[in-house]
């Protein structure tokens, strides 16, 4: 069974128990994002710290993939500046659907998300919580122009 | 088991020859999102690119009368099949657009009785006013309710719909929903997602009470019992060819005669119209009016050998089939703790769509774990999301059978879900 | 002759070696209305629907995902044959589907917005007023003219054409046609009865002046040439597989991502969502927003592999080919008394259809003595009844070529025309 | 070639020597009929007689086909009731579309369209002055309700 590599027990756990999961009071913008086939969905806000960088707080339904994804996002991403948080997307999507090596250093347990590549229709389970903190944090106003 | 001989159906469907993952077979249960295809259909279609392709309508050569007699025939021979003359139905791409062409013709009815244009004689009938009501079900598919909010935001109708009882069926207690002011009722024929099948004889007596006209969403009961519009007493049918052996790209309008001749046309262009000058158009007769362009001929062809291998088979048949492998999922499912059916359990007026959620599990993980053994099911919405928000679920698992599964097939569900649960632990 | 293998092609056209009346070789000079589809074709389509067929965007398992790959990949091809991106290519069922969408996006639009109901940023551009005009020209397709006609009917805009020249060629000296009312220009690259190929680089300059839209209707030039939306200029460009070696029952729309992103949906139903409840519906980015209901992915296929044949031949290729077959039909039809070409006899910005009248002969009669020696034609008006009537002919002979025509096939049209006189004695 | 059988020598005749073409003055119903594919057309004019006949005149464009038969339909129905009209229509749609024998007292000259029937986008063509008959008689309440 290929399925182990999906759901390696990393993600379960996460899936199991979330970290992070809960909305702030307080926020510059929020997102809600959904997977309109399967029912997937997230509300995700934002907010800027006094560093500059950024903090994220979430709350969700949806399969173990995208939950657990969601878990692991906020591990990786929760007060990072954009610049950053944004280097992360990337780089999952570069290894979900371009097959890119993953980089532990940035993706965390996310990394263990590698086997979702293989289901197609799983990948946006997998995006969607990272996809929804972009949107937000670009709505924010934090994304800098160059 | 039962009145098909399932072996000899399994061997006419090549797809059901290939493995799917682990070098698993495949057991296909997902023909209520599109059916697989016999080799009878595609070799009708391919002989027909082979050798009689050429745009109907549209020629005096011979290739040209070749495939405009085949198109013409596959026409009468689908309209045979629900008791229709051939003038009477309408090609479209899929039930989708046969149900936007029903809701665009009282649009454009309406818009152009506004701007005082010409309409066929008896197009009152499709001309609304503010505060008409259009009347749908809580069981709707996307494609039978969405045209018809299109429909009221663009014109001040109103949108009203029947709701559902805790057991999946319609909740026909409020009267007051079919009144002066109803102009058509559009409903499924089966639910897609609960598996029920609708009161249409009590539907048709409440509507024609209050003068209102009836389409049926027929997508999931043309494939899968006998449907005589010569008795059903509604006024429109809408189906697609993918979902009952045909070819992708294929759908179905029927209409009573006097209705389309009455109503305007939807997409416009060549071969719908009679006299064109860049003043002005006017446009052929039914079903002519309704079809613009080049048609899918080879798809029409196709559908047609579709319905002579259903026909062989017998539509009885084909239910009785059906109604075997439903009622050993029910049983199946009922007796796996934290599994919740949604939709009918009782047998009765129920066809052979069955969904349901397990306590603890998203459906896109038992799916997964599904497909994994080679059980296709289709997991989400299933294109229903107001039906998930009726039961307080944001997803579910579906199967979905037709003429080439089995009690095997049930059985490989039964025991995948035994496993989705055990992988996951609940 | 010339740049193509001709016969190798015709070795992969199944439909080339059947015989047609009285045991004649077929000659096929209406691909103008369809063209005939290879094996590399039809077995693209089989393959699909023997091995991978399931509901596209609607499954997680196994076959659900091949699917929709497959469905992704086609498009993603089609769009880079004519230089665009996937996310902005629409699959219709027909090019006359895909003008209708443009054409009901100011439609929906307009109404929308009078009825303060949702409307994507930017759909400003799409919401007409009494007295906004609509640009075409005398020169269209009935595709391409009667969906306008139908929105100018019911938005109360005014319908304005471009004329012809007496040697069928855009009338361009009235400058008042495009004016600030100009909301958009709707015109055909090539026209399928004259064979003329429109200046676009005139018209998109004259557009841009009044900042209106352009759409271009190229059913008859992305079969025939190379065309590339990157510079073209234009806003939209529609077309047909069917004329392209593709199935039939698949359209394209190709438009500008902005420009898509801010019309409203046509045909609604499911796949275009994001959420749906009873009181409401949001839509999905395009292109799903405009394609509804369960596609026709295994037409995509096909037609994907259409493209890949023609992409192997080379477009310019094509072109010369054709060019050489429409210089001699020219020359061949001019040595004939009594013919007159409708159409430019020059070969300058000319594609390959050529129709004709024969003094004294009705097209239908010619076209009959043309079928008995194997040679398909159209005859009548060619869905461009308005070029018809500035012509002052009540119909024409049309001949049209492709990559599997030949010189000799020319021959058999000029000794068809002949023997169709000496036959009526004229 | 079967060519022959369609344009038969007296089909010809009629197609070069059109019996009756010319509108008359006077009518009671006129009806225009088209073949939009092809641009066959027909104007039609009939008007009742004093002993219950109908009296017709058309002028029409169009091939050798539907002009031929325009001549013979002219022969064959001017000055017959609506009931012995509506016959000669009806045997021709039996002749052409179910291949039954034609019955030359009916149809006259007509028999010899029976080559139509092979060449069914034809059949239009030969029908078209006829169906153009009957549909103006019926406007004009020729018709008698049984
Ligand atoms: C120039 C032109 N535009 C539009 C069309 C319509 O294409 P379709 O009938 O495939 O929709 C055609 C062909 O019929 C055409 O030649
Ligand atoms: C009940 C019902 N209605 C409508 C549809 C829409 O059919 P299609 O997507 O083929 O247009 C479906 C299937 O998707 C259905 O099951």
């Amino acid at each position: 069974m290929k399925l182990e590599n999906m759901y390696q027990e990393i993600i379960l756990d996460h899936y199991k128990r979330p970290h992070g999961k809960g909305l702030n009071e307080e926020f510059q913008a929020e997102v809600h994002h959904v997977n309109p086939t399967c029912g997937d969905e997230i509300t995700l806000r934002v907010s800027g710290n006094e560093d500059g960088t950024i903090s994220v707080s979430y709350d969700n339904q949806g399969c173990s993939i995208s939950q657990a994804s969601a878990s692991i996002m906020f591990d990786q991403i929760n007060n990072l500046n954009f610049e950053h948080g944004e280097g992360a997307v990337e780089h999952l999507v570069a290894m979900l659907q371009r097959a890119e090596d993953p980089n532990e250093d940035v993706l965390g347990d996310g990394i263990a998300l590698v086997g979702v590549a293989q289901y197609p229709a799983r990948v946006k389970c997998a995006l969607l919580p990272w996809m929804a903190w972009k949107d937000a944090a670009i709505q924010a106003g934090m994304k800098k122009e160059k | 088991m039962s009145t098909l001989d399932v072996a000899a159906i399994r061997a006419d469907f090549p797809i059901l020859k290939r493995t799917v993952r682990n070098d698993r077979r495949l057991v296909y249960l997902d023909s209520g999102a599109t059916s697989q295809k016999p080799y009878q259909v595609l070799d009708a279609e391919r002989d027909f690119y082979e050798n009689h392709n050429a745009a109907v309508h549209r020629g005096a050569h011979l290739l040209a009368e070749e495939a405009t007699d085949a198109f013409e025939h596959a026409r009468a021979n689908i309209a045979s099949f629900i008791g229709a003359n051939a003038d009477d139905l309408v090609f479209t791409k899929n039930a989708t657009e046969a149900i936007n062409l029903v809701s665009y013709a009282f649009l454009n009815a309406t818009l152009k009785s506004a701007h005082k244009k010409a309409l066929p004689p008896g197009s009152e009938r499709f001309i609304l006013k503010v505060g008409d009501e259009i009347l749908v079900t809580e069981m709707e598919h996307h494609a039978n309710l969405v045209p018809w909010q299109e429909l009221c935001d663009k014109t001040g109708a109103v949108l009203r719909w029947i709701g559902l009882t805790d057991e999946g069926r319609l909740d026909l207690s409020d009267e007051t929903l079919f009144n002066e002011r109803t102009r058509i009722v559009a409903l499924t024929h089966q639910s897609n997602l609960l598996g029920t099948v609708n009161d249409i004889p009590a539907i048709v007596k409440s509507a024609r009470a209050v003068d209102a006209l009836i389409l049926l969403d027929s997508c999931q009961s043309v494939p899968h019992m006998s449907v005589d519009v010569s008795t059903l007493g509604v006024d429109f049918l809408t189906w697609s060819g993918h979902k009952m052996l045909g070819p992708l790209g294929i759908g179905c309008l029927w209409g009573r005669a006097d209705l389309l001749a009455a109503m305007p046309p939807f997409i416009t262009g060549g071969s719908m119209i009679e006299v064109v000058s860049m003043a002005g158009t006017t446009f052929a007769a039914p079903p002519k009016r309704f079809e613009a362009g080049v048609p899918m001929a080879a798809q029409a062809v196709g559908l047609s050998a579709a319905v002579d291998y259903l026909r062989v088979l017998g539509m009885d048949k084909v239910a009785a089939h059906e109604h075997e492998m439903t009622k050993a999922t029910i049983a199946g499912l009922q007796s796996i703790p934290g599994v919740r059916i949604i939709g009918p359990e009782d047998l009765v007026d129920r066809g052979s769509a069955v969904s349901f959620v397990i306590e603890g599990l998203h459906p896109h993980d038992v799916g997964q774990v599904l497909d994994e053994s080679g059980v296709a099911v289709r997991v989400g919405q299933h294109c229903a999301k107001p039906v998930c928000t009726r039961y307080g679920i944001a997803a579910a698992t579906r199967a979905t059978y037709y003429i080439y599964n089995d009690l095997d097939d049930v059985e490989a569900l039964i025991e995948g879900v035994h496993a989705a649960k055990k992988f996951f632990g609940v």
